[in-house]
């Protein structure tokens, strides 16, 4: 059981919870993601969006925008979220519990700036939002190759024996993309222009732990 | 060449388009490996068609109000393995009796191997499931009643 | 490999070429090619058994056809 | 720890200050003396400080907090030999640093600074295509181990020399005025941390200060191998002047100029890596 | 000789190249969603290749994944092309639906009741919303959705039953099928809420 640990990549291990088959487990890696996830899932819970200046196109004014105190609330309800979905991904210790928390990601950072009023922001959230959904299917089909292939999917059983198949990890790595990571930025750029900064930040927070943390398991497995 | 690169990249209606492109590389690269993969699904929650009995396809054996066998990876954390597979309420169990023809129905009924994984050894599965569809009907549910105010 | 096998993924083949390249292109004939995959699906999980899953994806298909026809409903009224 | 930190935050400034002088030389200009930027630092660390009212205050000084935090722990972790992987955390959770700092004001500058930061993300993947072409070579993230590989098998720079171009270039677009800094272009007034100024702006100086430091031993660490402090620190000041003069004869790429071709060298370092992988 | 999961495998590969090289062919934004909707058929099929029990258990977060996205899309979709208060065309307008609703819907929600669980919340959803789109009634909207809520936290409190106090297992099975079948249920007939009546 100790394999996990005992590879030279992620460090010591700390600590596990045991959730019937789902083993999340604390190696020094995964608890640094950990608190960084509740370092920004706390900032988005506690601290007041910015007061965006705003220009208006076609002219030289520009103004202080406010944020209507409902679309605040949802906001910073779906933020949470998706603090909480980022704290389940990077310690969980089994692979579909993984791909299923990466999902969650996808949706919480679509619904963060849903309530944007802006069309030019909807408009890069749905395209990003359909990335999000068809890259459903290199997540789950890595899973489930992987499932299929070596017959486990608790990353513990897993580490070290290299019976994963790499086209499965290249899946998982392809899936985890599409639910929010690099050459797709483009569609995080344009998503930033939305307003509410601690929100905002919680896209690219999830976004980068839920990569680091894949990077972690296809070296593991 | 990178010029043209950038213009692509910097495109997000073009943001599907490339994400399909990487996923059909992957894909063409994948079947070449096909051969390579061997099948190895008997080692969690194999299953038993038993089309005799009136609980099939999801008879796993065992008597009800019993304990059931059941493969999990890590028995040793859920101590109550195999109670929720063999467990029928009363009703499932009187309408086993009658007739043969409802085993899907029984056993998707509480008690049952599904229940079982999905209650018990995957719970935290379950958990996450539940929660995504709950975020994603606020989001939709949000925008749906926020249409009014406009 | 059952017939309900073989038959399943000819079907989902045939799905997925007549929903990629339906003719003529409009939302509604798509959506209405989208149905031979999911019951090549269907025949597939029938012929391993996954009555429960395949109870599920016949109710979840057919709220996902609710929400296309509703959308496509609101986009078609706008032309 | 405390002294290594301090030391290594004054030599990271240093760094800065040199970066300054040479490429104001390699241009023709005298340039600002090398210990600028420490002067810089201290004065800034003294200045009134306010928060600006339409910022998000929360989350405008925590990021400052966190700056300060994660490098620190990028030291800490170069110094007892942790895990590469984790440095690389380190380094992506600098990315969010970078994004949190924009957002945070509310000013468009530093917004449009933000949002180029965001488009640059694309510098990580080479930083994460050379981590693999590492754990290729040494079997180990350990950097005690890669260190301990080194000691037997001579440096890593050679076998592994993609991968040091890779982490080169990573090096590169977190320098200022380098080809890749477009998040701190002219047009943003000074990118994403315009609007910090006062104590936070000292803290963030002191922060990338020892950040700088960080990467550039890392490098040295990592491809040339354990060689004693004065022989390492000698490298150090020698990657760095190579540094500036790459930033000096290069213009600034524009944003997705930038993302395309460290696009292009992680697929070919990629490419490097499945034909050892397939072939070696 | 290949075996059943190879050629299952393959079928599954060929049509994924099929239903990608569609996607990145189309730039209309709502045909995309369509073939979004082709693409998950695909992900069911790579699991349900595993073909054990886990296969199942595994298929229906999928499932809900799937829907869950597709939902919140399609909701994106409506405000971002700026028509949804627009009345719906006459496409769900056939006699039939005046007719069938209540004894179908009927049915349905019986049978769900009994299956229980999520396929049973999926069922009986099902049913109402049959119902509710051809009835068309909105001010529901609040108490289904706070029904949905409370059903969510009874799940989680189950959970926790079966994780700290896994001797109480058969009342943590029944408040668990219990409220799954309520939360779905409560989501999948707000569907039929929002389908019946746009204009209200």
């Amino acid at each position: 059981m100790i394999r996990v640990f005992d590879q030279g990549i992620e460090g010591a291990g700390l600590f596990m919870i045991e959730f019937g088959d789902i083993v999340p487990y604390f190696s020094v890696y995964t608890a640094t993601l950990f608190t960084f996830a509740i370092i920004f899932t706390l900032l988005a819970t506690f601290s007041i969006p910015e007061k965006q200046m705003d220009i208006i196109f076609g002219g030289d004014a520009y103004y202080a925008k406010e944020i209507k105190p409902q679309d605040l609330r949802f906001q910073r309800f779906v933020a949470i979220a998706c603090g909480t979905a980022t704290l389940g991904a990077v310690v969980t210790g089994d692979i579909f519990n993984f791909t299923l928390f990466a999902a969650m990601i996808g949706i919480t950072n679509i619904g963060i700036v849903a309530s944007s009023r802006s069309h030019h922001v909807l408009n890069a959230a749905y395209q990003y939002g359909i990335v999000a959904m068809i890259a459903c299917v290199p997540l789950f089909g890595g899973a489930a190759m992987i499932l299929a292939t070596t017959g486990t999917l608790s990353i513990w059983s897993l580490a070290g024996i290299g019976a994963a198949p790499i086209l499965a990890k290249i899946l998982l790595l392809l899936g985890v993309m599409g639910e929010g990571m690099a050459p797709f930025y483009i569609g995080k750029a344009e998503i930033t222009r939305a307003q509410g900064a601690p929100f905002i930040l919680m896209v690219h927070v999830s976004s980068l732990l839920l990569f680091l943390r894949v990077v972690e398991i296809i070296l593991v497995i | 060449m990178i010029r043209r690169l950038s213009h692509i990249l910097s495109d997000f209606d073009k943001l599907s388009q490339i994400y399909a492109v990487l996923v059909i590389i992957v894909i063409i690269g994948g079947i070449l490996t096909i051969p390579s993969l061997e099948y190895q699904a008997d080692r969690l929650y194999p299953k038993t068609i038993h089309p005799e009995s009136p609980l099939d396809p999801y008879d796993r054996g065992g008597t009800p109000f019993e304990k059931t066998e059941v493969l999990a990876e890590y028995p040793e954390n859920s101590p109550y393995l195999g109670y929720v597979t063999a467990y029928l309420t009363p009703f499932s169990l009187a309408l086993a009796t009658l007739t043969h023809h409802v085993g899907t129905t029984i056993v998707a009924h509480p008690g049952g191997i599904i229940d079982e994984i999905l209650y018990n050894t995957r719970g935290l599965d379950t958990v996450v499931e539940t929660s995504i569809l709950f975020v994603a009907f606020g989001v939709a549910s949000f925008l749906f009643l926020r249409r009014d105010e406009e | 490999m059952t017939p309900e096998f073989i038959i399943g993924l000819g079907l989902i083949l045939l799905g997925t070429v007549s929903v990629a390249w339906a003719s003529p292109k409009d939302y509604l004939t798509r959506l209405i090619n989208l149905e031979i995959p999911a019951f090549g699906l269907l025949l597939v999980m029938l012929s391993f058994d996954e009555m429960l899953a395949l109870l599920t994806f016949i109710a979840v298909s057919t709220v996902s056809t609710f929400i296309f026809v509703r959308v496509i409903g609101k986009r078609e009224g706008v032309n | 720890m405390i002294e290594y930190l301090l030391s290594a935050m004054i030599l990271g400034l240093l760094l800065h200050g040199i970066h300054r002088k040479v490429i104001a030389r390699v241009q023709g200009r005298p340039g600002p003396p090398i210990w600028q930027e420490l002067l810089h630092t201290l004065k800034f660390l003294f200045k009134e400080t306010w928060i600006p009212k339409t910022a998000s205050q929360g989350l405008y000084v925590g990021v400052v907090a966190l700056a300060l935090a994660i490098w620190s722990a990028a030291l800490i972790l170069l110094l007892t030999g942790g895990s590469l992987l984790l440095l690389f955390a380190l380094y992506l959770i600098h990315k969010i640093i970078e994004h949190g700092t924009g957002l945070s004001s509310g000013s468009q500058y530093s917004k449009f600074g933000a949002i180029r930061s965001v488009i640059s993300a694309a510098s990580e993947l080479p930083l994460l295509a050379s981590v693999a072409l590492l754990y290729l070579f040494t079997g180990s993230l350990m950097i005690s181990d890669i260190e301990a590989y080194q000691v037997i098998n001579g440096p890593l720079l050679i076998p592994a020399f993609p991968a040091a171009i890779a982490l080169y270039m990573v090096i590169l677009s977190k320098i200022h005025y380098g080809p890749f800094s477009i998040i701190e272009a002219k047009e943003l007034v000074s990118g994403y941390w315009t609007e910090h100024f006062g104590v936070w702006r000292g803290l963030l100086n002191a922060a990338f200060g020892l950040k700088t430091f960080v990467l550039l031993y890392t490098f040295v660490m990592v491809f040339i191998g354990p060689i004693g402090l004065p022989l390492t620190l000698l490298a150090i000041l020698i990657l760095m002047i190579t540094l500036s003069f790459v930033c000096a004869v290069t213009p600034m790429l524009s944003p997705y100029d930038s993302v395309s071709i460290q696009t292009v060298t992680t697929g070919l370092i990629a490419i490097y890596i499945i034909y050892l992988g397939v072939f070696a | 000789m290949i075996s059943i999961y190879q050629s299952g495998l393959i079928a599954a590969f060929i049509c994924i190249i099929i239903a990608f090289i569609s996607l990145y062919q189309e730039t209309d934004d709502l045909h995309r969603l369509i073939l979004t909707d082709l693409t998950e058929i695909m992900a069911l099929l790579l699991i349900a290749l595993i073909a054990t029990d886990l296969a199942e258990a595994l298929i229906l977060p999928g499932l809900v994944v799937m829907i869950a996205e597709l939902m919140a899309l399609a909701e994106i979709y409506l405000v971002k092309e700026g028509i949804q208060r627009k009345k719906n065309s006459s496409a769900l307008d056939i006699e039939v639906m005046q007719t069938a609703p209540p004894i179908l819907a009927g049915i349905l929600v019986l049978y769900g009741i009994i299956l229980s669980g999520f396929s049973g919340g999926a069922v009986a959803g099902l049913g109402i919303i049959f119902y509710s789109v051809c009835k068309g009634s909105d001010e529901l909207f609040a108490q289904i959705e706070t029904a949905s809520g409370y059903a969510w936290v009874a799940w989680i409190a189950a959970f926790f039953i079966f994780l700290l106090l896994p001797g109480q297992w058969f009342f943590a099975v029944m408040i668990a099928g219990g409220a799954i079948l309520i939360k779905v249920m409560a989501k999948f007939s707000l569907i039929g809420t929002m389908g019946g009546d746009p204009g209200v």
